[in-house]
């Protein structure tokens, strides 16, 4: 019912465009109206009072990254389990579901042992301390 | 018309967002550019009709490895880049490859090629393009038939891939108490 | 919106991430390069797919480019990142330990 | 295929579709759409602010017109005139765009969400992972929002904020997984016609599987849009206020739309894929016009009820700390939704796609007829 195919996405681009125009033109519009008499202590980063020590874009806990990674390979596995989640009903109507639920379960399976893995090695802890060897055995070393 | 617009803006994201990549010095900044250019890219998967390579492509990037690649510069100190890389003009960005004459002697040689290769692939397309309107068909039924029948084999090997990089790096990035000691 | 101007698209993308990956020192900026090579090769696929071929198969490759590149990513941050933390840097020449 | 508001307004007049026709239509529904969402965005705060009110027996809210609800038009105003103050350490660049991303990520789901069975201004064979994708557009604006501040408590804010909605968005996925197994596209139009208007033929009482995987659902959505009790990269007594402690003005505003909004969006999801969506008892009105207003009625008013719990979920449970936030996500919700969707597959095979109420009516009907 529509002139081309791709018109159906005319809603997404517009209103990705509107999220853009609209930050744009509030900002523009508040030009005109909002006072403008910034100085130096108004200007520095809120750091309740004190005046701040240093930059903030310092190094940052490893733990961050580890959960990043473990998101990227479920991510990357939710976009190839989509496509197969959709047949699986078709393929079940024709008496082929077995195998396809045994395929799903071995792409599971796989997937699970790398988060058991992380898991059983401490990586999905947030806070995670070792024992120092030797001579400082006496205190756990806290991260 | 409004195929022509789609297209035409997916592909100044996706160049320019490329080009800003390249000429941006600050990693941060790069990485939003690279942001732009993956969104331009998703775009021309849509006016190819692969919608559900679009949708995949703003799944995996923009919300995996875009963030991942944000964590890893902030991790590594913000990604400002030391003085000696911070080339101002733009003729250092060409590689040195020894004298003028090997930069002549190069330049004709890629003309050469690309006209040579160029004529091939228009003749190719000319002869086999299947003229008509794009097919938005479900492509992700189709893609869903293809990974259960034809490429089973990929499909189950890459969960073994995904595998095998999780454990990797898992082990890769552990924080171990050797370094911590030592910074301390 | 023929093959052509897709090719060209590619090619464009493709030559950025190689100037990319020539001249910055950065390795985390080498990686966004061939982050913008694997999209070239992607946008090949599917423009092969769609305009020379018909069928789905095309789609199916890029689908695991974009996988593999999504595993490329993770464990190269990692090396990168372990990397930062025993050498303090993330230029390039400093991991020429194995050059004599 | 691919049904929308344009094809529904030009079958109603019978008229055939030119691009002038196709590009006013969807002009004003988007007009609208966008309005509507600024409106419930106003009003979700001051819905907040009075439902807390109730429960802490407070007033609230009372003096800026009947009820103070003008109240939420009063602070857009409060917030245009304010100062734009820019940190002189902060990244500008960055500082600007981060805002954009977050309001074009939220405001680009919008285009899938189904509201009518006419009124869905693009129904996207891709739409549940259409709407995945764009919607973490707003982890990348909430991270470089806490970056470019340079400030301690935006930088934490950020990171929190960033590995909290990447985290969560692992369940989410593999919760709509079992959705779409049960329903076979991913398209919202297609997951809504597989359910009824009673409660009983909701996708939420498809199967003990689906029963979970809703709460498992609810819960990661809650975090994903950063609202209480996983409110950590804005937490009030540890961080300021988190990644928007640098943000002014109107720039402030824009996040707080955004997850005003982003609440709905979520909402609406869980509705249209768990709860029936625009689906109304006995078919009441059928296509025409009025039937419309019923569906609309009936998408409205679970998201609200929807969205009542997450407020008062807000002011009814502590806060989480943040270790306890990731051993939730990855030691229970996403081992029971991976357990789930391979559960729900397992019913699928078995019971060839029937739900528990089907089977108990098949097993009641069958042993009173050999009973006989």
């Amino acid at each position: 019912m529509l002139t081309t195919n791709m018109d159906i996405y005319i809603p997404v681009v517009a209103l990705s465009a509107i999220g853009v125009l609209m930050v744009a033109g509030a900002l523009i519009v508040g030009h005109f109206l909002r006072p403008k008499n910034p100085n130096k202590l108004k200007n520095q980063p809120y750091e309740c009072g004190e005046d701040p020590v240093g930059s903030a874009w310092a190094n940052f806990n490893i733990r961050f990254y580890v959960v990043a990674l473990i998101f990227i390979i479920f991510d990357v596995e939710g976009a190839l389990m989509f496509p197969v989640a959709a047949v699986f009903k078709k393929f079940n109507e024709v008496g082929a579901g077995g195998v396809v639920l045994l395929s799903i379960l071995v792409f599971i399976a796989v997937l699970v042992q790398g988060i058991v893995y992380c898991w059983k090695k401490g990586d999905l802890d947030w806070v995670k301390s070792f024992k120092v060897p030797d001579s400082e055995s006496a205190h756990e070393v806290k991260e | 018309m409004f195929d022509s617009f789609l297209f035409y803006l997916s592909a100044f994201l996706t160049c320019f967002g490329a080009v800003l990549v390249v000429l941006e010095r600050n990693l941060m900044h790069a990485c939003i550019y690279l942001l732009m250019s993956l969104i331009g890219t998703a775009g021309l998967y849509f006016t190819l009709g692969a919608d559900f390579l679009a949708a995949t492509q703003l799944v995996v990037y923009v919300g995996g490895v875009v963030i991942l690649m944000l964590f890893a510069i902030m991790l590594t100190g913000g990604g400002l880049e030391n003085k000696k890389d911070r080339l101002a003009n733009l003729l250092s960005y060409i590689p040195p490859m020894g004298s003028l004459k090997s930069y002549i002697w190069g330049s004709i040689t890629a003309v050469a090629f690309l006209s040579f290769s160029i004529n091939i692939t228009t003749k190719l397309v000319k002869s086999t393009e299947i003229n008509g309107s794009i097919k938005i068909g479900p492509t992700v039924e189709q893609i869903g038939v293809k990974l259960l029948t034809d490429h089973v084999l990929m499909f189950e090997l890459s969960s073994v891939l995904l595998l095998g990089a999780l454990i990797g790096t898992a082990i890769i990035s552990r924080p171990s108490k050797e370094i911590f000691l030592e910074r301390k | 919106m023929t093959l052509y101007s897709y090719l060209l698209i590619s090619l464009f993308l493709f030559s950025c991430g190689i100037i990319v990956m020539i001249s910055r020192k950065n390795i985390i900026a080498m990686l966004l390069g061939i982050e913008l090579i694997l999209n070239a090769s992607a946008i090949n696929f599917v423009a092969y797919s769609r305009f020379l071929s018909g069928n789905i198969d095309g789609h199916v490759m890029s689908l695991f480019i974009i996988v593999i590149a999504a595993a490329e990513a993770a464990v190269g941050l990692g090396i990168v990142i372990r990397f930062f933390q025993l050498k303090e840097s993330i230029h390039i020449d400093s991991a020429a330990e194995l050059k004599s | 295929m691919n049904d929308n508001i344009v094809s529904y307004v030009l079958s109603l007049f019978d008229t055939a579709p030119t691009p002038l026709l196709v590009f006013l239509i969807f002009g004003v529904a988007i007009f609208i759409l966008v309005n509507v969402m600024a409106l419930i965005g106003g009003l979700g705060t001051y819905a907040e602010r009075k439902i807390s009110a109730d429960i802490q027996m407070r007033q609230g809210p009372n003096r800026v017109g009947p009820y103070g609800i003008l109240q939420f038009l009063a602070d857009g105003v409060k917030m245009i005139t304010k100062e734009d103050i820019i940190p002189s350490e902060s990244n500008k660049f960055l500082f600007t765009i981060a805002p954009i991303l977050c309001l074009s990520g939220v405001l680009a789901t919008l285009a899938v969400i189904p509201i009518s069975s006419g009124f869905i201004l693009t129904d996207l064979n891709v739409g549940v992972f259409y709407l995945l994708g764009v919607s973490s557009l707003v982890g990348v604006g909430i991270f470089l929002g806490g970056y470019a501040s340079n400030s301690k408590w935006s930088m934490l804010g950020g990171m929190r904020g960033a590995s909290q909605i990447i985290s969560y968005e692992v369940p989410v996925t593999i919760s709509i997984l079992t959705i779409v197994l049960l329903a076979g596209s991913l398209s919202f139009k297609e997951l809504i016609s597989g359910q009824g208007g009673y409660p009983w033929t909701w996708y939420v009482f498809h199967n003990p599987f689906t029963f979970v995987s809703f709460f498992i659902y609810f819960v990661s959505a809650l975090a994903e849009t950063n609202r209480a009790p996983f409110d950590l990269p804005e937490a009030e007594s540890e961080l300021v206020s988190g990644y928007h402690t640098e943000y002014s003005g109107m720039r402030f505003g824009f996040f707080a739309l955004a997850e005003y909004i982003e609440v709905f969006v979520v909402c609406g999801v869980a509705v249209a894929l768990f709860l029936g969506g625009y689906k109304v008892p006995f078919g009441l009105g059928g296509d025409t016009i009025f039937g419309q207003f019923f569906q609309i009625g009936s998408f409205f008013t679970k998201t609200f009820l929807l969205y009542y719990v997450v407020i008062w979920v807000r002011w009814t449970l502590p806060r989480l700390r943040v270790d306890q936030l990731m051993s939730i996500c990855w030691k229970y919700l996403t081992p029971i939704a991976l357990f789930n969707l391979v559960g729900t597959a397992t019913w699928i095979w078995l019971f060839e796609n029937k739900s528990m109420v089907e089977l108990l009516m098949s097993a009641l009907s069958g042993s009173g007829s050999t009973g006989h």
